[in-house]
């Protein structure tokens, strides 16, 4: 079977439920592909691991790629399983937030960084705020792994994706009545989170480019797949996940939300989407994310094919 | 400062005192069966083979060494109450200077650790660096003298806090004939002066038998003692006293004893 | 028993200190639930539930006791659940990282001992090299591995070498300048070779330095490997459990694994001060 | 490399100066030739003259971080360790109890890996540089403990006599021989963790910090792949523990140069 | 093994030597102008006050200090080739043994270092073992030998390889009398047999008169020769001889310039 690694943007967990179903049930055995699925972990750049040849393909957010882009990384969108943002702000009802476009002066925010700040910052310069800490912008927290500062009300709000760690935040014992939550979806600030990302040069060399093809054709399978049965897809990822640590019920909580967003998708980019996200990264004030138009940024050769 | 002065008893009752060393091969007994009696004021030499336990008896009495069986009271109580009194000045056989002290405040460092002002400190010093023609040397860090300096300063160090009771160990083993005899008639007038206890190891029998008013001979193996010599001589001794007959005398005996603590002899 | 008493009396104390500041760290949470539901709490509740708390501030000790029972005693030891199977793959990598680190330091330190081009080239490096901040490279140093297809145990361990091999530097330049200046003179008035000198005087004369420095760098050595655990690919071992349960808020689960690896540390240390007392009694050195 | 053997034979301390660059220009060289050479991608490795265009165009931004993280986190972070490290091994020397009692414990408790620690710390003290102060604390303790509790041993026999005979108490004993002569140790562990503070303050931003700090600054460049920045900041590491590290080292030879380590010959 | 014997020309030959140590309170004139020839088969004594430079001396002759200016060579050649070349046993002034060997480990490293057969080792420790009265604690460790014990360890340890010129230093300044007496035979009659050029450094008067064929008498600040005398005693000398005119008078000589040296007398 042809050999293919792909790099994972997170630990193992039920985000990547399609790529380890497709590899349990057999799909990738099918377009006789050996896949090795390397999960990711903090502070840790997926496209850099690919630009080092440590990976063939990688699961990455839009904002994150273009920007690589930007930086002389030839990458190239080859797909985009996630058809939604699943990103959003998670207040305490407590901290008397209602309207982001008012009432966010002044607190403080929990937000990802290592790439994953760039929505977070064209959403604030869509509101006109500053994120330097003075009185009429907003304290900017570097947020670590996990919920806790808006359980010890470190921060007003904290960044929480659906599946994960708006989860956690109700495990915890919160009630969602307690609780406000900003999607950006909502806020007119999406933007596309986990898509297939491989080098130019892999997409230039046919043998490479027929393993991509039969790569994402079975990927989306195991996509489907995990979308029609939740349950079953949760215990692949339970099994797949070497450090023990993640339970059942979380698991399969995050498969149901993940359905949600990958929902609408059969792998191939939406231009009109890809159009938005970039829209949404160039207005990020006087500091946008990227600075011209990507060329070239995603393909349709790969899906066009797959998907035939 | 100096506690003890108080009691009118003897300065050191050794009765019976045993010292044994466990080793790994085998006990060494270092002492065995010394009996001793000092009075205030007697100035008592000990001289012996290398190795018969002179440094060890001395450091029981100050309380470095706890006898294995025997009783032994200092100023008529326990050794280590004596020691906690600051009794007694003590020259250990080697200098052991401080490395990160200069000369002059290794001197001082008892005094500073029994509470002397400042000024005493420095007076006391200087006299005492004097004392042992180290004038000069003060400044200096040990490791920039020579031997023989080096022992000066250590003996310097026990001089200057002014003990009633002084231990010396060898004191003057690396200094020169000329130094030794300036030290010896100084040592002898101070003790005159003062009524000090002094108790004072060497190898020498003429320097023995010029200080002391007793000499104690011990043998080794086990370390005990073999005579105890009264001095007839007067209490004033220039140091021509060692061309007298009463000297060559004293010091015979001392050889005599000195040669059958020496099993092979 | 005479040994026990005093550790048992610290440990008790610590259990003490623990509970009381577990009570307090986990009330403010607790009364907030209640605010939240509008309860109040009487202070009998309030104690019950802070030691109960499933995401608490700090576990109390005994829900930490029972995590590491769960991890330890309860799973298969092969299990990936298993803190005895994720404790022996860091320390495989510790041990690998603190073997060559603790060479690495030793033989650079005779170097500058011996080499003046070395004394003044390799010390400010090898501090330089130290202030790189481990957490920032130790991704890069796994990528550029896993790019030439070292993976797995290998680059955790020269993470954990990277950072064991510099208090052995350090101490062992210190213990082999530590002979006294007569003891040098002694070897050079025999002619001595410089390596005679080494292995009849400096390297006894710096076993006491060399010991205290093994024992921070074993310590180094672990955190090294944890360290290398965090970043991608690693799923295994103490580091990726500390990792994930913190990923999950599961403080317990923290906690069992940060106990595992604090033991496993002391562990260490003390087979490292067992085989210096034997060394140095071997030596005559023990009194 | 013939220049530098040239140069360390001459021997002055401008040489030593340039025998450490002559070595270091080499590897810059080294390193440049090979990322142009093997075209290394800027993402993977920067080049030598990248990461000083990056340096030297992000000065401010680098002086607001070098103050977080290094003097706010790291400096208070290391004397708290420190001085708390130093209480702490005097205490387990005072008390046999403590010794037996503490020591393993403490060995254990300080064997916390900080990276387990950090999220915890971070949770307890916030996100500002007081929790990364906490971190360093920790991460020093136990290294200038061992080495503060193995030169609290480091007094020879004769030189613990000297104070016993002068009745010292134990505080006094402390001050003036078992301090000085613990400082090599002492400084041996105050050295290793000067690179230690830095890292633990560098590695806790990465469990959570305020939008400054150089550990922050790291993980946010790597996330842009900005690596000129990255090593910019790691550059900034280095010249400031190389400098925390040359002035301990210089304190060092001021307050033991005493040890025969120190001494010239 | 011992190499230097094939010349014939003098085993030293000095020549304006001066030495200066560099201190913090100013520069110290250990040597001034020192000349001394001293043949193959002599053994020469060097006696003079404390601090004069006697140890300075040797340890230029041993090629352990570098004169600041002047010729010094051993065995016709610089002295630190003679070194290199194993030309010298030294005694150091303090035993200097190692703590973490025993005796016998002590007396066998010098041998060690220069290659003997561990049959041989042991035969050689055995044989000085005996000679210095040590047999049966070579199983020691140093810290548990007296003082005495040790310095004669220490002798043993640099007579074990028959070197052709030995170097010491106050070796026997620890010793009784009749320890010495023994010693300074057993030193008389080995440098007999053996034709040993031998440089000894003394306090002793008598022991220096006994014992050499010349003696050198040294003076202070700075450190210079003052006279030397050629022993007009015959080559067999009983311990009596110390009673004879020619004795007594050498040793007034002696006496005489040793007092010219010291300032204050
Ligand atoms: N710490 C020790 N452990 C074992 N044996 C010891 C110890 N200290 C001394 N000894 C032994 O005790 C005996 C007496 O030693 P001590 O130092 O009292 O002799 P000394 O009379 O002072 O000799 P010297 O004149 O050579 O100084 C010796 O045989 C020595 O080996
Ligand atoms: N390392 C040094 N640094 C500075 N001065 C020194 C050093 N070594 C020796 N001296 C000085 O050199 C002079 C001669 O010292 P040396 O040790 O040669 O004397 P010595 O004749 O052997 O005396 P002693 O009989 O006391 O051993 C002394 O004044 C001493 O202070
Ligand atoms: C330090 C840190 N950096 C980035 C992320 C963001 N992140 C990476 S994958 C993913 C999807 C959620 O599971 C998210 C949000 C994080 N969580 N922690
Ligand atoms: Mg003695
Ligand atoms: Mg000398």
């Amino acid at each position: 079977a042809d050999p293919l690694t792909l790099q994972l943007k997170w630990v193992t967990q039920a985000q990547f439920a399609g790529y380890y179903v497709a590899k349990d049930k057999g799909f990738y055995d099918e377009e006789n592909l050996d896949v090795t699925i390397k999960p990711g972990g903090p502070d840790i750049a997926p496209v850099q691991v690919m630009a080092g040849g440590g990976a063939d393909v990688t699961v990455e957010w839009m904002p994150a790629a273009l920007a690589a882009r930007e930086k002389g990384l030839d990458i190239v969108n080859i797909a985009q399983p996630f058809k939604k943002s699943g990103m959003m702000l998670t207040c305490l009802k407590e901290s008397g937030i209602t309207d982001p476009k008012t009432d966010f002066k002044g607190k403080t925010l929990g937000v990802w960084f290592s790439g994953n700040e760039y929505p977070f910052l064209s959403w604030m310069s869509h509101l006109g705020l500053k994120t330097d800490g003075g009185p009429d912008g907003v304290t900017v927290l570097k947020q670590g792994f996990n919920v806790d500062p808006l359980l010890q009300k470190q921060a007003a709000c904290i960044s929480t994706m659906t599946y994960n760690e708006y989860g956690q935040v109700l495990d915890a014992g919160i009630k969602p009545e307690d609780l406000v939550t900003f999607k950006y979806e909502d806020q007119g600030v999406a933007t596309l989170e986990d898509g297939l990302y491989t080098t130019a040069a892999n997409l230039a060399d046919p043998a490479m480019e027929d393993k991509l093809v039969r790569f994402v054709r079975a990927s989306m399978k195991g996509w489907k797949y995990a979308e029609e049965h939740p349950d079953e897809a949760a215990d692949i990822v339970m099994e797949n996940d070497e450090t023990g640590a993640q339970t059942l019920a979380h698991q399969k909580f995050m498969m149901g939300e993940v359905a949600k967003l990958t929902a609408g998708s059969n792998g191939a980019l939406d231009d009109a989407d890809a159009k938005r996200t970039v829209d949404t990264l160039m207005a990020g004030g006087s500091d946008p994310v990227i600075s011209k138009v990507p060329e070239g940024a995603w393909s349709h050769a790969i899906t066009d094919k797959a998907l035939k | 400062m100096t506690a003890g002065s108080v009691t009118t008893g003897p300065v050191v009752a050794a009765r019976g005192v045993d010292l044994t060393f466990p080793t790994s091969d085998g006990p060494v007994h270092a002492l065995k069966g010394v009996d001793l009696t000092i009075a205030r004021g007697e100035f008592v030499s000990f001289i012996g083979p290398s190795g018969c336990g002179k440094t060890t008896l001395l450091r029981c009495i100050a309380a470095l060494e706890a006898p294995t069986s025997g009783s032994l009271l200092v100023n008529g109580m326990p050794a280590d109450d004596a020691r906690r009194a600051r009794a007694y000045g003590y020259v250990f056989q080697a200098p052991g200077l401080y490395p990160w002290r200069t000369i002059a405040a290794n001197i001082a460092l008892p005094l500073e650790i029994m509470g002397f002002s400042r000024a005493e400190r420095q007076a006391r010093t200087a006299r005492v660096l004097d004392l042992v023609d180290l004038a000069g040397f003060g400044g200096k860090y040990p490791w920039q003298l020579s031997g023989g300096m080096q022992q000066r300063a250590s003996i310097a160090r026990a001089l200057s806090f002014d003990a009633d009771l002084l231990l010396m160990d060898e004191p003057f083993g690396a200094l020169d004939e000329i130094v030794r005899d300036r030290l010896n008639e100084a040592l002898r007038a101070l003790w005159a002066q003062t009524g000090k206890t002094m108790l004072f190891v060497t190898h020498s029998i003429p320097e023995a038998v010029y200080l002391s008013t007793r000499i104690v001979v011990m043998s080794p193996r086990p370390g005990r003692i073999i005579d105890i010599i009264d001095s007839p001589l007067p209490a004033e001794r220039p140091l021509e006293i060692r061309d007298s007959a009463d000297f060559i005398a004293v010091a015979h005996r001392v050889r005599e004893g000195l040669r059958a603590g020496h099993s092979y002899d | 028993m005479r040994r026990a008493l005093p550790v048992l009396t610290v440990l008790l104390a610590i259990v003490a200190i623990w509970y009381l500041a577990a009570a307090m760290m986990n009330a403010a949470w607790v009364r907030d639930q209640a605010a939240r539901a509008n309860q109040t709490v009487t202070t009998g509740q309030l104690l019950r539930e802070t030691m109960s708390l499933e995401r608490p501030v700090l576990p109390a000790p005994h829900q930490v006791a029972a995590g590491l029972w769960d991890g330890i005693a309860k799973q298969k030891i092969t299990s990936k659940r298993s803190l005895v199977w994720h404790g022996w793959v860091t320390l495989s990598a510790t041990l690998a990282g603190f073997a060559i680190g603790s060479l690495a330091g030793v033989l650079l330190a005779v170097g500058i001992v011996h080499s003046r081009v070395m004394d003044q080239s390799v010390m400010p490096w090898a501090v330089a090299s130290q202030t790189v901040p481990i957490l920032a490279i130790a991704p890069m140093v796994i990528v550029v591995m896993a790019s030439i297809g070292v993976t797995g145990l290998v680059p955790k361990a020269i993470i954990s070498a990277w950072l064991s091999f510099f208090p052995v530097l350090v101490g062992m330049v210190k213990g082999l300048r530590a002979p006294e200046a007569m003891q040098l003179d002694q070897m050079r008035s025999w002619s001595a070779s410089r390596a005679q000198t080494f292995w009849h005087l400096r390297l006894p004369a710096s076993l006491p330095y060399l010991f205290a420095s093994l024992k921070v760098a074993i310590a180094a050595a672990l955190v090294g490997a944890i360290v290398g655990e965090l970043p991608a690919g690693a799923s295994q071992g103490l580091g990726a459990r500390l990792l994930s349960g913190s990923y999950y808020g599961q403080t317990i689960q923290i906690w069992a694994a940060l106990l595992t690896a604090a033991a496993l540390a002391a562990l260490l240390v003390m087979a490292l001060g067992l085989i210096e007392r034997l060394v140095l009694r071997g030596m005559g050195l023990a009194r | 490399m013939a220049i530098n053997l040239w140069l360390a034979r001459i021997g002055s301390r401008a040489s030593r100066l340039s025998v450490a660059a002559v070595f270091g220009l080499t590897i810059l060289l080294l390193w440049e030739l090979a990322c142009r050479y093997f075209a290394i991608p800027a993402v993977i490795l920067p080049a030598p003259s990248a990461i000083w265009a990056s340096f030297t165009g992000n000065l401010p931004l680098l002086w607001g971080d070098f103050v977080q993280t290094i003097l706010k986190g790291a400096l208070s972070g290391w004397i708290i360790g420190a001085l708390a490290a130093v209480v702490t091994a005097i205490a387990i020397d005072r008390s046999d109890f403590l010794q037996r009692g503490l020591l393993p414990v403490g060995n254990f408790v300080a064997a916390l890996p900080i990276v387990g620690i950090a999220p915890i710390l971070v949770m307890w003290f916030g996100f500002d540089w007081q929790s990364k102060a906490a971190v360093v604390v920790v991460m020093v303790f136990f290294p200038i403990l061992v080495n503060m509790v193995a030169g609290l041993a480091a007094t020879d026999a004769l030189q613990r006599d000297l104070m016993a005979t002068w009745g010292a108490g134990y505080w006094r004993g402390l001050w003036s021989m078992r301090l000085p002569a613990a400082l090599p140790f002492l400084f041996n562990g105050l050295k290793i963790t000067t690179t230690l503070a830095l890292i633990g303050a560098i590695v806790a931003e990465f469990f959570g910090s305020p939008t400054r700090g150089m550990g922050f600054r790291i993980s946010t460049a790597v996330g842009k792949l900005d690596l000129g920045l990255v090593w910019a900041e790691i550059l900034v590491a280095a010249l400031a523990g190389s400098a925390f590290y040359g002035i301990v080292a210089w304190i060092e030879g001021r307050a033991t140069f005493w040890h025969p380590s120190q001494r010239r010959r």
